[in-house]
């Protein structure tokens, strides 16, 4: 049985979607990051797999560049919490609401 | 210098406007006044340099705009144009001497001036891309202008204006860019310059469907019926002047439009169309003649009169011969100066009483005898008497149509009944009767700043009524190329019957004969 | 020759050009006789025109063009004609004498000025209408007599009844002309030119339902502005205008164009017998009609508007039945004694403070004598005794219906001449005869100036022999344009019997006026309250008929289609779509309630509905791509 | 045979332990979860011949990243059960699936498959990280550097942004506040520059 591009794609979508359910379930930022951090894994698997399967590197490019992209936003996303922490304690969601149209 | 003197019609009153807002609050009048001379000057000059016996495009001016999409702008008049744009450098400059404003003078000047700009630059596009940037822009200073100096309804008018008209041109912009993909498709090249469209022979659905949504633009602009409700509004709380200036000019875009539009690039369409908006129009003239006689303010009878007129107006466009094209094209003048006029006289009595309620007045022919003769003159111009500028308009529209439907311009003709019914009763009860009311008994009769506003419409009132040949000539000359074109176009048997070949004269002979 | 038509056709608009500069300042009597010296010109060059179109001679002239675009042409030509120049003469003859005798009956009036300036305007009006080469210039003067008449009913603009009178005259006017605009239309279109000359030359080869519509269009212009039945109300109430203006425009004149533009297009009606019948018939019914009105009247002026009705329905039964020199002859005639009546009974007004009701007068004959022997006189020319005007112009449309063997017609003639005759001297023996009724309303008459007085003159004398004189030469130099058709019963007995017996009828009618109102007047109560009375008092009910039938509803309606249909379904349907589209924001707007993590869903919601859109379009476009393939 | 074996076991553990991450109300479950997978992931990379991107996977993820994590949740003490209001958990999940197979869909089937063409073809006479540094460093130039000037911002921020003054935020505070704290900042410099 061969592992075609088709099965990585569904596990790529796969992942993708259980960080989707977990972006829109978690309320706990930090846990929200978590699921942000899934849905780049899952299209880095996209990326690279298609790399492969079609003989080309842009995709693994894109694959690089975007765990770089990861990199940066933990770092400047911890920052951004740490700040919200120490003015309210809690990194709920649900207490976010200066956007309130 | 006379290669250029479009743009420089075009782009002279707006470099002046930016001038004019580091000129100061007491001197922006003299300023606009000087301004709005200089630009009717030149557009005189424009009317000297115009070859009368070309029937084509005259001053073409080109540079690229967008390249890759053949947007150029592209600038060049014909008779059509010519006397539009004189009326519009006219209205601008006497709309400004005779401003009664008291309220940010030097505002509603730099506007006014911005508004002119936008007005030539209508008129003298050749590019769709240039007239709809024109033709969009047109709206803001007149949004402004309501806005800002309207009455007590004014957000809601001006809102109201603007969304409406822009509504309609949404719609037409995606018309143009279909057309400009449509002549993609044909010649393998991007253009949005008309005189390339006019050679295209689209297929009959394209026609009607492209028809279809350059007139929805258009016909909210004139405005046509059912979309004329935005106008009432706008005229009724507009300051004076901005009424004047929606009027006399604004409201031709949209007529205007059809001729350089709809006729050539969609004759088939045009012919296709012709009775369900002949029945429109016919709407227009009696409904809104009715709606007129029921009002009880003098601006807003004026205003549907307007919109009776615009009725007349499109009926003429769309007999699709020369008499008729040619009418409307002059009548669309005749009302830019005749409703300018009626607009300008309303003002004048509101700046006395500060009301427009015709109950309120009364016998006012005793107490301002001046007012009365210069506004029983242009009401009968109104009602279309002959000898003065609307007579022959109408005339050639009605005549005009008359080729194409017998009973059609019976019931149209109407118009000249039931624009009498309700001009005169106004008439009668403004200026007939006695005195009724205190505050009318010392009314100061027409002073000079507004006589030199309204003596020069009531002369080419009266002039172009006795003598239209300067302007008919060039008007009926251009009318012929556009009819000839439409002709050459046709493409169902139904149009190439309805649209007269004025190439060939055995043809034309032919034709009489067998009628 | 033609600097005298110019003459004659400018001059009455120099004259009014002069009189609106002093237009809003206070009476100068220079207006008023530099306007009637214009005007005398005016006359002088018509009748210059006249020697010269007597010799055979006719001028025509192009003087600009006016109106071209396309195939149209149309310039401002006037042609002088022997049909034309018979109306020149009528027209400023008329106009002239009316000036001066406006001076005097405008003395105290404050629009003096104005006044002259207006008449002025109305006979340049009434020139051009007549002088015209092309029906376009004709319709020029045709809306311009409808302007100046308007102007003039609505002279004394304070009065309510002037203003809805001026109003109802131009309105009614109106619906005429659109119907005469077609006409043009029509003729445009299938002959492709509105000259006359052109026009009479191509009619004969258009086929006939053409012609026929073409005549019946124009007629129906024509009808308007003579008032015929039914827009033939507007005329009586044209009464409420200073009296001169009714002399001029309402009796002389302006009424009688629509029976100058049926003459004039001769050629057309002479092939569409059926519509000439139906003209005479019309013509006859309303001079009946308007007859009978006359009989009961109690309003001077009005009494004398119906007789001027009366009047053109015989002039259209003449042009009806194709005797076109007798209608204009009889036009002719009509002007100068229905202009002298006029006159009189302004000379009366006057001298009775503006009283109109004949009633309220009487035994004037001893104040105002010279008024009287010339308001008998005109009635006298009116009902046709031999040998004033009227016996040779009226009788002889009595003989033309005879002879065309229109024994109805000539049957509702000759009755109609008794109810003028009698109506006429009803009137003259009210205002004259009997006892002195309006010295109980504190009223002492005096003759009007001398000066009008012998400004009436020359009509007495044109009343009196216009008939006699004029219809030789006249006949001769009309019958160069319009069908030489001699009128003569060849049987002598009944020739005589004919012209006897109507004498003796008109005759009697008069002796019974004179006996019945002469002396004394009973009112009798018992007639007038009977049911014809009523109906010929109340105009036939056909005011009220309008009032009730077009008036109210169009009122009504305009009402409607503003507050109703306007506002509130075309308005409010535009309203509605901005409000739908308002309230769906305010809806929607819930979902911006700032809790990302709702966002957030909304946000996946989004994905979802785009990527199922990116599907669906791409499967449709490779079903569509795959079909073309 | 050997390959379709790694990648079922390999797919099972990642969406496992992804799984967990998603579900889990225990942060420190959550986390250990996340790292789990992460190494998981690289193994497909590896399993791809995509080695320089499995390793890179493995130090930034595993090494940086998760670092940064647990430091972040030892700082917000978030070490308890986790306390989350959930609201109509089923739409969350129905759009979830949605999304995936729509995706899923679009990336599998042949409309977009087939019409994908290598631009820049793996040479097979390099290794992968031989190549990918060729391709890096002259196609990928420009936004390579880019990328390294984010990682440098990204990383001053985040020294600034959890810095010690920064308890005070002046885009949260209202106009008064910031007037007030400058105007009792002003004075107190001025006797520190004293002093």
């Amino acid at each position: 049985m061969e592992i075609t591009l088709a099965h990585y794609l569904v596990l790529s979508g796969v992942l993708f979607a259980i960080g989707l359910i977990g972006v829109m379930r978690r309320k706990n930022l930090l846990m929200l990051f978590f699921a942000t951090e899934i849905l780049l894994n899952a299209t880095n698997i996209g990326f690279a797999a298609i790399a492969h399967f079609h003989n080309d590197l842009t995709g693994q490019m894109f694959a690089f560049f975007i765990i770089a992209i990861a990199a940066s936003e933990v770092a400047v996303g911890l920052g951004l919490l740490i700040v919200w922490y120490k003015r309210t304690g809690k990194i709920d969601l649900d207490i976010m609401t200066s956007m309130r149209g | 210098m006379q290669e250029h003197i479009l743009s420089i019609l075009i782009f002279f009153p707006a470099l002046a406007a930016m001038l004019g807002f580091i000129v100061h609050k007491d001197s922006a009048r003299a300023f606009g006044v000087t301004v709005a001379a200089i630009e009717f000057f030149l557009s005189l000059w424009l009317w000297h340099l115009y070859d009368p016996m070309t029937s084509g495009m005259q001053f073409m001016e080109k540079a690229p705009l967008v390249a890759a999409f053949g947007i150029n702008y592209l600038v060049g008049i014909d008779g059509i144009s010519l006397f539009i744009i004189i009326l519009a450098t006219f209205f601008t400059m006497i709309g400004i001497a005779s401003l009664t404003e008291t309220r940010r003078v030097k505002d509603l000047i730099v506007t006014l001036l911005f508004l002119e700009m936008t007005m030539v630059g209508v008129f003298s596009a050749l590019d769709a891309i240039v007239f709809y940037v024109f033709w969009e822009l047109s709206l803001i200073p007149m949004l402004y202008i309501i806005g800002a100096w309207g009455g007590p309804l004014r957000i809601y008018a001006s809102v109201k204006f603007f969304l409406y008209t822009f509504t309609g041109s949404l719609v037409m912009l995606v018309g143009m860019l279909f057309m400009a993909y449509f002549y993609f498709q044909a010649t393998g090249q991007w253009s949005f310059s008309l005189l390339e469209w006019y050679r295209l022979i689209l297929p009959l659905n394209f026609q009607l469907w492209l028809f279809a949504a350059f007139f929805l633009g258009f016909a909210i602009k004139v405005p046509m019926f059912p979309f004329h409700t935005w106008l009432p509004y706008a005229h009724g709380q507009a300051p004076t002047i901005g009424s004047v200036i929606l009027a006399a000019i604004l409201l031709k875009m949209g007529t205007y439009a059809f001729v350089r539009f709809s006729l050539p690039l969609f004759p088939d369409a045009a012919v296709y169309f012709m009775f369900p908006i002949a029945s429109l129009a016919i709407i227009m003239i009696v409904y809104t003649a009715m709606v007129a006689y029921a009002q009880e303010d003098i601006k807003q009878v004026v205003a549907y009169s307007s919109v009776s007129h615009m009725g007349v107006i499109v009926l003429g466009t769309f007999a699709l011969n020369v008499e008729g094209i040619s009418g409307s094209i002059f009548l669309m003048i005749a009302h830019g100066v005749v409703s300018g006029a009626l607009f300008l006289l309303v003002g004048v009595v509101y700046d006395r009483r500060h009301t427009k309620l015709m109950s309120e007045f009364g016998g006012l022919a005793s107490v301002m005898p001046r007012y009365a003769t210069i506004f029983g003159i242009m009401m009968m111009a109104s009602v279309g008497l002959p000898l003065t500028i609307n007579f022959v308009g109408e005339f050639l529209s009605l005549l005009g149509f008359y080729k194409q439907s017998h009973g059609f311009t019976l019931v149209a003709g109407t118009a000249i009944i039931v624009g009498a019914i309700y001009m005169l009763t106004a008439y009668k009860k403004m200026f007939f009767g006695t005195v009724t009311k205190e505050e009318n008994k010392y009314l100061k009769d027409v002073n000079k700043t507004e006589l030199l506003a309204l003596i020069p419409l009531v002369v080419i009132t009266v002039w172009l009524g006795v003598y239209p040949k300067p302007i008919l000539e060039p008007i009926s000359k251009s009318v012929e190329s556009i009819v000839q074109l439409m002709h050459d176009k046709a493409q169902t048997p139904e149009a190439q019957k309805r649209i007269p070949n004025l190439g060939n004269p055995e043809v034309k002979n032919s034709q009489q004969e067998t009628h | 020759m033609e600097i005298y038509l110019y003459i004659a056709l400018f001059a009455p608009l120099a004259g009014s050009l002069f009189s609106a500069l002093f237009g809003a300042s206070p009476k100068t009597s220079v207006t008023g006789i530099v306007a009637s010296g214009l005007l005398f010109i005016s006359f002088v060059s018509s009748a210059i025109l006249l020697d010269y179109v007597m010799m055979g001679h006719t001028v025509h002239v192009e003087m600009m063009t006016w109106i071209a675009a396309g195939d149209l042409y149309i310039p401002f030509g006037f042609v002088v004609d022997q049909v034309s120049v018979v109306m020149m003469m009528v027209v400023s003859i008329v106009s002239t004498i009316v000036h001066i005798y406006s001076i005097g009956y405008m003395d105290h009036d404050k629009g003096f000025n104005r006044f002259f300036s207006y008449l002025s305007a109305f006979v340049f009006s009434m020139m051009i209408l007549v002088m015209s080469d092309n029906f376009l210039g004709l319709f020029i003067g045709w809306e311009g007599v409808g302007l100046c008449s308007w102007l003039l009913i609505g002279f004394w603009y304070h009065k309510e009844s002037a203003t809805w009178a001026a109003n109802e005259a131009f309105i009614m006017n109106r619906i005429a002309d659109l119907s005469m605009l077609v006409g043009i239309f029509m003729i445009y279109w299938n002959i492709g030119s509105l000259q006359y000359d052109v026009v009479f030359a191509e009619i004969s080869n258009l086929p006939m339902p053409i012609i026929t519509w073409i005549g019946i269009f124009l007629f129906v212009g024509a009808m308007g502005k003579s008032a015929q039945f039914p827009l033939h109300t507007w005329l009586a109430d044209a009464m409420e205008g200073p009296t001169p203006v009714s002399a001029l425009i309402h009796a002389a004149t302006m009424v009688t164009a629509g029976v100058y533009l049926v003459v004039r297009a001769n050629p057309i009606y002479g092939l569409i017998p059926e519509v000439g019948t139906a003209i005479a018939s019309l013509g006859a019914f309303v001079a009946m009609f308007a007859a009978t009105m006359a009989l009961v009247n109690r309003d001077m002026k009005r009494i004398v508007a119906y007789s001027t009705l009366s009047q053109l329905g015989y002039m259209f039964v003449a042009a009806g039945l194709g005797a076109y020199w007798v209608a204009l002859f009889h036009l002719m005639a009509h002007a100068f004694f229905k202009a002298l009546l006029f006159l009189g009974a302004g000379n009366v007004m006057h001298a009775m403070h503006d009283e109109l009701d004949p009633f309220k007068m009487g035994g004037l004959k001893k104040s105002m004598k010279f008024t009287w022997i010339l308001m008998t006189l005109a009635s006298v020319a009116l009902a046709g005794i031999y040998p004033l005007a009227g016996f040779f112009s009226k009788d002889l449309i009595l003989e033309v219906a005879f002879v065309e063997q229109h024994y109805v017609l000539y049957t509702v003639l000759l009755l109609t001449a008794g109810l003028t005759a009698f109506y006429s001297f009803r009137l003259v023996a009210l205002i004259f005869h009997g006892n002195e009724r309006h010295l109980k309303y504190g009223i002492h008459p005096h003759e009007a100036y001398t000066f009008m007085l012998y400004a009436m003159a020359p009509l007495a004398v044109l009343a009196v022999i216009a008939g006699m004189v004029f219809k030789t030469p006249y006949y001769q130099m009309v019958t160069h344009m319009l069908p030489a058709i001699e009128y003569h019963i060849h049987n002598h007995t009944t020739f005589w019997i004919m012209t006897i017996g109507t004498q003796l009828f008109v005759i009697t009618a008069i002796a019974y006026a004179y006996k019945k109102y002469a002396k004394a007047v009973k009112v009798d109560t018992k007639v007038e309250s009977g049911f014809f009375y009523q109906l010929l008092y109340n105009q036939y009910y056909i005011p009220k008929i309008y009032d009730e039938l077009f008036t109210k509803p169009y009122r009504e309606l305009s009402k409607v289609a503003w507050k109703q249909i306007d506002l509130k379904i075309v308005d409010a349907t535009v309203d509605g779509i901005a409000n739908v589209i308002y309230r769906m924001g305010e809806k929607t707007h819930t979902m911006q309630n700032g809790n990302l993590s709702s966002m957030l869903r909304w946000m996946v919601i989004g994905l979802v509905v785009l990527l199922v859109l990116a599907i669906a379009f791409t499967v449709g476009y490779n079903a569509v791509t795959m079909r073309a393939m | 045979m050997f390959e379709a074996i790694a990648f079922y076991l390999f797919a099972a553990l990642t969406i496992g332990m992804f799984t967990i991450t998603v579900m889990t109300s225990q942060a420190l479950y959550a986390l250990t979860a996340m790292a789990a997978g992460m190494i998981f992931i690289s193994a497909f990379f590896f399993m791809l011949g995509a080695d320089f991107l499995g390793v890179v996977q493995i130090i930034v993820y595993t090494g940086a990243v998760m670092a940064l994590y647990a430091f972040g949740m030892m700082f917000f003490d978030t070490t308890r059960t986790l306390v989350e209001k959930r609201n109509n958990p089923r739409i969350i999940f129905i759009l979830g699936v949605m999304a995936a197979a729509l995706i899923v869909f679009i990336l599998v089937s042949p409309i977009i498959s087939t019409h994908l063409e290598a631009r820049y073809p793996i040479e097979a006479a390099f290794g992968n990280s031989q190549a990918i540094g060729m391709i890096l460093f002259t196609k990928f130039l420009v936004p390579f550097e880019l990328s390294a000037v984010m990682l440098l911002v990204a990383m001053i921020a985040g020294i600034v942004l959890a810095g010690k003054k920064m308890d005070k935020s002046l885009t949260l505070m209202a106009e008064e506040e910031i007037a007030l704290m400058s105007a009792t900042q002003a004075p107190k410099d001025t006797e520190e520059g004293a002093h």
